[in-house]
């Protein structure tokens, strides 16, 4: 890899940027890496935690946007719970993903994962609560093939479920849904 | 009649000049102050040619009132009233306006700097307009020293002084002295025994005829002041007698307590409940633990006097010395009271042993995960292992230990940001004695960065490395564990980018050096200031690293910060000068800035009409009554007088003085009215 | 020249007062005192009191006035006169011995040097006085030798004829042209004798034999003892009407400042201490003396005027209870002796 | 009572205990008294006693001319007798100096003084003779001692800004509410002081603000609330408002009333380790 | 904080007197200055040994002289370089600060801090903080107009008789 | 318990995960059928909404602060002082958003305004266990009925009951003792393991299972290595993983752990001697009859 250094890419200070928005302060990690080592979904990492807040460190916005890291992020939040140097590395990830998605560069390769919280979110948008089933629907549709890569497993776990009577088809709605449609149209 | 002031603003190589138009602040200085004759700009005003400019100008131009508009006064007040007391001048007319900490660093922007400097200068003006001569109170020197703390930096400071001839009373609240120096195994970077250097100083400072040693002892208060202190000392109830006893070591042996913890061996070993902390303990005699001994267990249980019980009593028994044992469980606290005339603060620091906020480390919660002291113990030939690297559960020797740096250093979140300074050196150590015992083993460091500045240091610790083998990582650990037997170490490599997952059998925290539990409280009682991690502050960071803020209180070694023995030992003897340049007068000169309660002619005499508030608010007891006398010896009027040996300047005495009576010398009523009304905002 | 005025005018006589361009003082309650002060319409003028808690001396001798003003620069100072400070009014509805002090103090202000301050504002006031209908036990206008509708110092004064109706009678020719500018509001002069309604004040002392016996009393127990219970306010030379001591002050920041004037009293500590310390008036008693005797005997010589109007404020005002007729009494009781 | 008290001032004069006794006499009007001063056993008929008696004699203790008349025997009320209690503390008396008349008193002045109203010292906490039957001290709520307060509290801030403005403003610097205050016993007034001249002495409402300021606070934690400096004032401030105030202040914070007790330390003179600071920031 | 050209024009400039102890708050700022900490420069600094040694006279001259606000700074309690100090300034404010809240003055004109000799950053914030506050609140105008007195005409400028005459 | 505790009234924010009819309902039921024997009283707050976890915080800030905060201005509006949110995901939520508000006051304007109420910030949102251990626990011991028999439980509290720390200020977050607490306190044996506070994989149930599988399988070990014959659990999404994911977990390794995954309010109810249908014990994946047959009642 090599990150190219131009006046031109520099002309924004990643790090402020990010500051800016979140109040979260890359410039305080001294690399110590604890992050890293406790990080549970590291192994399947393209990057390592630290390293992504090396990029941001150093003004490489486009390696750190386009990470799969940052969706592979479970937000368990162990790294910022033990980071000496107080760096809120799990609200990092949330921030960078936030910027991804409104520079649409999130990484192609983890899109089962922005399509399940885009399904989410259409689903609270759309009832102002979860209609499970309605997600799990939406999501196939839109992943066939990771639909289909587990297709049996989830036919078995999703009927399963039914079975129990733990999964209604009919969407939970609420009375204030169109105060959440206004929130989603504000902020969405 | 006006005085005739002199402005010098100092560019402070472009420190000021940068966001400060200098020239044009000397330019205003001149133009609308009343009183300014003089106004330069110069380059450096602290460096020889701007003091002998400072010099010069101040005959040239008759100038009797000096504003140097530089950088803190808290830099070179100092200089610049010594250069001009050089000149002829009382130095107290001196004053600076702080240009740089408060003006040209920290507003970028030109005009408003400059603004705001030329407001600062007129401030400063003003107050010199009103500036008085002072002069320097002479105080008397006891020629006695007091040190406080046993540990190398104590032995050290002690030793010079006396061995310049002074009496030297030395204080340590354990039962020996030897510090953490004497639980050390090896010491870096030359891997010479600890011990063996070591002892032979406790020796030499327990047979100095200069020194006299208080063990087993702790400071009960400390009045007074520079020159003149009253220390109260608590000898705590050591259930021996000292003079009788010979250390014969018999009682500790027959004492049936045998599984106390020993606090030397930093819980790994054991000792009795009578018992000499460990072998080459001076003084070599023991100390009753009263906490743990029978005899007092069952006397606080039965609420009857020590003496009274009948249990055990070993050691009084066999005690052989006669007709007077040389135990006696009647002993009391005992408070003596010495006359000083320096003291030298060796207080020493305390290891992080609260490993416990480690969760994430196990601290606390495994055996096998140690502390740095603790593997010192392991490693000495004279700990409980006699030298044997054996993990503490089982005993097992550990075929491979991972060491973790900046335990407790470096970690914000934690409360504690400094860096320990002597970690990366000991634990390269560590790996070394380690892999010097336990041929076959591994050694794992996970290391943040490391730091080796000093002479030899770099060598060494590439030494451990490259020679003896360690396996250095350059990353945190985030998580122990235990599996099994194994202890499961969760650590990053930051260079290659990977998670690193080691079974370990032991793991080392290198934990950090931290002020004492009572550094706080113990300041408090000196009244000498501390820093935010507790440790005590020298009251300049480069040019009076060994002064305290209380004048005639010096500091050695980790009291005062994290450092390694080599560095403890020259501040050591750095502060011993310090008190025998004290010592070597007999009279000492004191920064008069003290308070005054006003004197005028009869039939005032003084406007303090004797309330005694200032008597009731002084920290110091500074504040004694007067009555004046009339000619028949009847009392006039009883008005209250500062003691200028005890006053420290403080000014509470003035601001409680409803009449203005009293004032405080330096920053009196019309030199703050003048910088209040030079503000002038309107 | 004498008319009438009915109180249902005062309004368009306050009213014409302001059109003409004059600015009007004149009793008004505020809490639990009567004070002359400024006011804007009839109906603030109040009249039920025996005298106003304040003199009538504050228009002419402010408790405070800046005299000059100053600026300082490197080298060079810069002074300024106040100017405007006389402005035309009228201070209506004072009593006789208010007024009355006016011509005492016209006499120190124009002595050795004209204090253009006093003069002036001389000038530009016009004083309309209404006569005592009642008094009360601090009273001694008439011991003395002053009178409940004495006339002097007075421009123009009003006795009361009537419930609403009182005889208006020019002293001065400002109080003349003053009532001519509002002829309107004033109706013509009673015929026959009107019916003054006028306070009579009982004499306390022979004010003759006080003289006397100050100049042959300096040291007296007396005083001393009279003023055991006074606890040197100087209250009583502030309300005075005719005490006219005064300090100057300067009050100034870095760059500029004032000289100013201020009220002082003899009864101060202060007032007469050195800056040695010495003091020559160095107990309350000498400080009392000092008061009597300016009042009684050296303004007396000096300007042959008694400096004492009687009109007791300095009595009703001591929070020691402090007595000046009775003083006099005293004075009057050992001289007979 | 008047009898009684005629009767022990005969007595401690006729037996030397003391040379002169501050008490009270008839005064100009029926509705007045005054201070006088008994120093011949003969005089004692000028003493008298009734709800006119305001004043609070203790404040010539602090006269030179009245000092100098030798020891007193003073006629204290329940609430002039604190004074004595700060003024021992403060070391401007000593004890066995003063001899004290103490008289049981039900409240004074016509209407009722504001003091009185809220009184818990109907007998004196110290005294060397009491006169009059011992009436029983309840102590009145916090709140109520301090009722007078709460309409001006109340203001809005700039309200009480124009209030306070309006009774300054008339302030003449007579001084009379120092010079009655027992408490104000400085040789020398810091307004006296002119270099540097703190307060500027002139009667302008810059002066008038920084000196009865001043003068309150000078007396915060100590005045006992006399209200002497609001009776005798000239111009009728509402100076012991600013008092009340201050005393409320040091209740509130440091539950110390000054006057109460011998052994207390003076509020202004010591600290509390947790002394409120919430308007720290 | 507040660059010079991010100012807008007019934007009114309050001017703050700081009454700092030597030992902590003015070592303080001093650090400020040392990590080169920005902050607004419209503070005026008289350093005093301790907050002890602060005499509300202080504080009401600074006012008189157009201060519109003031700090009062010092140790944190339990570090006063001469012990007790602070404590005894904490007392006085504790009774100085409602009696001019009681007169009419807003308490917010007067800030009360503990800054620590390693507290650059809170020097930074508080006087960001009240350099903000204050500009919020506007000038002192009210206190400022006692500073005249009268126009150029005479007596107490409130005094209905200075006018007169 | 006092008279005063009793008449407490919590408000209740199920969420969307353990309302009726949803994946994690048992949860909810057991949680309100316990409450009505031990208390406190649990109020549903009207109205409320999804809390936006995972999702919404994942993606959009912003809204998702503004999702949550929404929920606690109902019941605010509702007069409740104190908000039980059983499921951490969304306590969490309520929580962190709640200290986000109080942080940035720019925020706090954009999301008033975007949920149209105004925000006091006066209600303390409650995770179960600190509801269970505030109130409860009196009420237990005097209300047991059964007693387990040999039931060594593992107390999985996950991630997001204890983390981020110095935000939710509850319990240690590295060696968190509350569930242990209550699970000792029916008289179960709590084991001490290592994976208290490991991460399951939480929300990449769908999206990445192959991650979820691992995590959990590492748990699961952790739980058998130290004995544990039940894990008990406070969290849906941890059930579900743990529940749902033995079965891939023994399609990939061929270990089967079999090991029943419980709530901390079943294992309440059960020492309650509720019916164990009534609790929801039937809708497990994993057979959870040895857990239920291992309390038996007290003999008083």
């Amino acid at each position: 890899m090599k990150i190219k250094i131009t006046t031109k890419e520099l002309t924004s200070d990643f790090a402020k940027e990010v500051k800016e928005r979140s109040g979260i302060d890359v410039k305080k990690c001294y690399q110590c890496g604890k992050c890293t080592a406790g990080c549970p979904v590291a192994y399947e990492m393209d990057y390592m935690p630290n390293q992504i807040i090396r990029f941001v460190q150093i003004g490489a916005r486009k390696q750190a946007l386009t990470s799969r890291t940052i969706w592979l992020c479970a937000s368990c939040i162990t790294c910022t719970t033990r980071c000496p140097k107080e760096v809120k590395i799990a609200e990092l990830m949330d921030v960078l993903r936030e910027m991804a998605l409104e520079e649409g560069v999130a990484n192609p390769m983890e899109k089962d994962i922005t399509t399940f919280h885009e399904a989410f979110l259409n689903s609270v948008k759309k009832h102002g609560r979860i209609s499970e089933c309605g997600m799990i629907m939406e999501y196939k549709r839109k992943r066939p093939k990771a639909a289909l890569k587990s297709a049996l497993q989830d036919l078995s776990d999703g009927s399963h479920l039914m079975l129990k009577g733990k999964l209604s088809l009919a969407p939970h709605s609420i009375k204030g849904k169109d105060s959440i449609k206004r929130i989603f149209e504000k902020l969405g | 009649m006006s005085k005739k002031i002199g402005v010098f603003v100092c560019h402070c190589g472009t420190n000021i000049s940068a966001t400060v138009d200098v020239e044009k602040v000397a330019e205003e200085a001149k133009k609308n102050n009343p009183g300014v004759s003089y106004t330069t700009t110069y380059k450096y005003m602290c460096s020889d040619p701007g003091q002998k400019l400072l010099r010069d100008k101040i005959k040239e131009e008759g100038l009797d009132g000096v504003v140097v508009a530089a950088c803190s006064p808290k830099m070179h007040e100092h200089t610049f009233r010594n250069a001009s007391k050089k000149a002829g001048m009382n130095p107290y007319h001196v004053e600076i306006s702080n240009l740089r900490e408060q003006c040209s660093w920290v507003h970028p922007d030109k005009p408003t700097g400059t603004e705001k400097s030329v407001d600062l200068v007129r401030m400063m003006t003003e107050k010199t307009r009103k500036d008085k001569s002072l002069n320097p109170i002479k105080v008397p020197v006891t020629k006695r020293a007091l040190v406080i703390g046993g540990g190398i930096a104590g032995i050290q400071a002690a030793l010079d002084i006396a061995d310049a001839g002074h009496e030297v009373i030395m204080v340590e609240r354990e039962a020996s002295i030897g510090g953490h120096m004497a639980q050390l195994s090896e010491t870096f970077p030359t891997l010479d025994c600890s011990q063996c250097i070591m002892t032979p100083k406790m020796v030499e400072l327990a047979q100095n005829e200069n020194i006299t040693l208080y063990t087993w002892s702790e400071i009960e208060a400390v009045d007074g002041y520079l020159g003149n202190f009253d220390v109260k000392i608590r000898k705590k109830a050591r259930s021996v007698d000292l003079d009788l006893c010979t250390g014969c070591s018999s009682c500790w042996q027959v004492c049936p307590s045998k599984k106390i913890k020993s606090e030397f061996d930093m819980g790994l070993g054991k000792r009795t409940a009578i018992y000499i902390p460990f072998p080459q303990a001076i003084p070599s005699k023991p100390v009753l633990d009263r906490e743990h001994c029978l005899l007092f267990k069952d006397a606080r249980k039965k609420n009857i006097p020590p003496n009274d019980s009948k249990v055990c009593r070993k050691c009084l028994d066999i005690c052989p010395i006669a007709p007077v044992k040389a135990i006696d469980y009647t002993q009391e606290d005992e408070i003596i009271t010495e006359k000083i005339g320096a003291i030298v603060v060796a207080t020493g620091y305390k290891e992080l042993d609260d490993i416990s906020m480690y969760g994430e480390y196990g601290g606390g919660k495994y055996k096998d995960v140690i502390t740095g002291l603790q593997f010192e113990r392991l490693a000495s030939a004279s700990g409980p292992s006699e030298g044997e690297i054996q993990r503490p559960s089982d005993g097992k020797v550990p075929e491979i230990i991972v060491f973790i740096q900046c335990v407790g250093s470096r970690d914000p979140a934690k409360g504690c940001s400094y860096c320990s300074k002597t970690c990366c050196m000991y634990t390269a150590k560590h790996t070394m004695l380690y892999k010097h015992k336990v041929h076959h083993g591994h050694a794992y460091v996970f290391y943040i960065d490391i730091r080796c500045p000093g002479k030899g240091y770099e060598e060494f610790s590439l030494r451990a490395i490259e020679e003896e083998g360690a396996t250095y990582l350059r990353g945190r650990v985030s998580r122990v564990y235990k599996k099994g037997d194994k202890l499961v170490v969760l650590g990053a490599d930051t260079l290659t980018g990977s998670v690193v997952e080691i079974e370990a059998d032991m793991v080392v925290l290198a934990s950090a050096m931290k002020a004492q539990d009572d550094a706080e409280k113990f300041a408090q009682k000196l009244s000498i200031q501390y820093d935010k991690d507790k440790f005590f502050s020298e009251i300049h960071p480069k040019l009076k690293p060994v002064e305290s803020s209380s004048a005639g209180i010096f500091l050695a070694g980790t009291c005062q910060g994290p450092k390694d023995i080599p560095e403890t030992v020259a501040q050591a003897g750095a502060a011993a000068s310090k008190v025998l340049a004290l010592l070597s007068a007999d009279e000492l000169e004191r920064e008069p800035v003290v308070a005054k309660v006003d004197r005028l002619p009869a039939p005032i005499f003084s406007t303090c009409i004797g309330c005694f508030y200032c008597q009731r608010v002084c920290p110091y007891g500074a504040i004694e009554s007067e009555d004046i006398k009339a000619r028949d010896g009847s009392t006039i009027k009883t008005v209250a007088r500062v003691n200028e040996g005890l006053c420290q300047g403080c000014g509470l005495c003035a601001a409680t003085c409803r009449s203005k009576s009293v004032e405080l010398a330096g920053f009196n009523d019309e030199q703050v009215y003048a910088e209040i009304n030079s503000v002038e905002f309107n | 020249m004498e008319k009438t005025l009915n109180k249902n005018n005062f309004d368009s006589f306050i009213t014409g007062l302001k059109k003409q361009g004059y600015k009007t003082i004149a009793p008004k309650k505020d809490n639990k005192l009567v004070t002359l002060d400024e006011i804007q319409d009839a109906n603030e003028i109040s009249l039920d009191h025996v005298i106003t808690n304040n003199s009538i001396k504050e228009y002419f001798l402010p408790k405070t006035e800046k005299i000059l003003s100053y600026t300082i620069e490197k080298n060079k100072v810069e002074m300024k006169e106040p100017e405007g400070f006389a402005v035309k009014s009228v201070i209506f509805g004072s009593r006789p011995c208010d007024a009355f002090s006016l011509p005492v103090m016209d006499k120190v202000f124009n002595w050795d040097c004209v204090d253009k301050f006093w003069v002036e504002r001389r000038e530009a006031v016009t004083i309309v006085t209404i006569s005592c209908d009642k008094f009360d036990s601090y009273c001694f206008c008439t011991s003395v030798g002053l009178a409940p509708d004495a006339k002097q110092g007075s421009d123009v004064l009003l006795t009361k004829i009537s419930n609403d109706e009182y005889l208006v009678e020019t002293v001065t020719e400002k109080g003349e042209n003053l009532v001519k500018e509002l002829e309107s509001v004033f109706s013509d002069p009673p015929s026959g004798t009107p019916d003054r309604q006028v306070a009579t004040v009982e004499k306390k002392f022979d004010i003759g034999k006080i003289k006397p016996w100050l100049d042959d009393n300096f040291e007296h127990d007396v005083w001393d003892e009279f003023s055991h219970k006074c606890i040197g306010c100087g209250a009583c030379t502030f309300v005075c009407p005719t005490c006219h001591c005064f300090d100057i002050v300067d009050e100034c920041s870095m760059t500029k400042g004032d000289r100013v004037k201020n009220w002082d009293g003899c009864q101060f500590k202060m007032f007469t201490m050195h800056t040695s310390g010495h003091n020559p008036r160095n107990t309350q008693g000498m400080r009392w003396r000092q008061r009597i005797m300016h009042k009684f005997k050296y303004y007396v010589e000096k300007f042959d005027s008694t400096l004492c109007v009687g009109c007791g404020r300095c009595s009703r005002v001591c929070p020691a209870d402090m007595n000046i007729s009775e003083m006099l009494e005293i004075i009057e009781t050992e001289a007979g002796k | 009572m008047i009898e009684e008290l005629r009767k022990k001032a005969e007595e401690l004069l006729k037996n030397g205990t003391v040379k002169v006794v501050f008490g009270y006499g008839e005064g100009s009007v029926p509705e007045r008294t005054r201070p006088v001063f008994i120093t011949k056993p003969e005089d004692v008929n000028k003493l008298t006693w009734n709800k006119y008696c305001v004043y609070n004699l203790t404040t010539y203790l602090k006269r030179q001319e009245t000092r100098k008349l030798g020891k007193p025997a003073l006629i204290l009320k329940g609430c002039d007798a604190r004074t004595i209690i700060v003024l021992l503390k403060e070391c401007q008396i000593k004890r066995e100096d003063v001899y004290i008349i103490g008289v049981t008193c039900d409240g004074v002045g016509d209407p009722l003084a504001e003091k009185c109203k809220a009184c818990d010292v109907h007998t004196p906490l110290i005294y060397d003779d009491l006169v009059g039957e011992k009436r029983e001290n309840k102590e009145v709520p916090f709140e109520e001692r301090y009722a007078e307060l709460d309409e001006y509290e109340k203001l809005e801030e700039k309200d009480k800004w124009e209030f306070w403005q309006k009774q300054f403003e008339k302030c003449i610097k007579c001084y009379a509410c120092s010079n009655i205050c027992p408490l104000c016993f400085c040789d020398r007034c810091i307004v006296e002081k002119n270099q540097p001249q703190w307060i500027d002495p002139s009667a302008h409402p810059r002066g008038n603000l920084s000196w009865n300021v001043t003068r309150a606070y000078h007396l915060a934690g100590r005045c006992i609330n006399c209200e002497e400096c609001q009776r005798v004032c000239p111009v009728d401030i509402p100076l012991n408002l600013l008092n009340k105030k201050l005393a409320k202040e040091a209740e509130k914070s440091f539950d110390y009333r000054p006057g109460y007790n011998i052994d207390d330390e003076l509020a202004m003179s010591t600290y509390k380790e947790d002394d409120d600071e919430d308007f720290f920031k | 904080m507040s660059k010079a050209e991010a100012k807008p024009e007019n934007q009114f400039e309050p001017k703050i007197i700081a009454f700092l102890c030597n030992w902590c708050t003015y070592a303080g700022a001093d650090l400020a200055g040392t990590g080169r900490k920005e902050y607004q420069a419209n503070v005026r600094i008289i350093k005093l040994p301790c907050t002890g040694g602060i005499d509300p006279l202080f504080l009401i001259k600074a006012f008189e002289r157009g201060a519109d606000g003031i700090l009062v700074s010092g140790c944190h309690p339990g570090d006063c370089h001469y012990n007790s100090g602070n404590y005894h300034a904490r007392r006085r404010w504790n009774v100085f600060r409602p009696l001019l809240e009681f007169c009419g003055i807003n308490p917010d004109r007067i800030q009360f801090s503990w800054i620590s000799a390693a507290e650059g950053g809170k020097w930074v914030e508080t006087i960001n903080g009240i350099v903000d506050a204050v500009r919020e609140l506007g000038p002192f105008e009210s206190y400022q107009k006692l500073n005249t007195i009268g126009p150029e005409t005479s007596g107490g400028a409130a005094d209905a008789s200075s006018e007169t005459g | 318990m006092s008279e005063e505790t009793k008449k407490t009234k919590i408000g209740y924010y199920p969420g969307c995960a353990i309302t009726k009819c949803s994946t994690s309902e048992e949860y909810g039921t057991s949680v309100l059928g316990v409450s009505r024997v031990i208390g406190p009283e649990l109020v549903e707050i009207d109205d409320w909404n999804c809390c936006g976890a995972s999702s919404g915080h994942a993606t959009n800030h912003k809204l998702s602060t503004a999702l949550s905060v929404r929920n606690i201005s109902l019941a605010e509006k509702d007069g409740y002082d104190e908000v039980l949110a059983p499921c951490p995901m969304c306590s969490q939520r309520l929580i962190v958003s709640q200290d986000d508000v109080e942080k940035d006051e720019k925020l706090r304007e954009e999301v008033e305004d975007a949920i149209e109420m105004p925000i006091s910030n006066n209600v303390k949102v409650s995770n179960y266990l600190e509801i269970v251990k505030n109130y409860s626990m009196d009420e237990i011991a005097e209300k047991q009925k059964k007693k387990p028999e040999g039931l060594k439980v593992a107390s999985y509290y996950g991630c997001l009951l204890v983390r981020p720390p110095k935000i939710l200020k509850f319990d240690d977050p590295e060696d968190p003792k509350t569930m242990d607490e209550i699970v000792t306190a029916i008289g179960a044996e709590a084991v001490d393991w290592e994976f208290k506070t490991s991460c399951c994989g939480g929300g990449f149930t769908l999206s990445r299972t192959d991650v979820v599988v691992k995590l959990t399988n590492d748990i699961l070990e952790g739980a058998a290595d130290a004995g544990a014959n039940a894990i008990a659990v406070a969290c849906p999404m941890c059930h579900a993983n743990l529940d749902m994911k033995q079965n891939n977990i023994e399609k990939e390794t061929g270990r089967r752990f079999n090991i029943p995954i419980v709530y901390i309010s079943e294992l309440i109810g059960l020492a309650l001697g509720l019916n164990p249908k009534d609790l929801g014990m039937d809708k497990h994946f994993i057979d959870t009859g040895s857990v239920i047959n291992a309390f038996s009642n007290i003999e008083k």
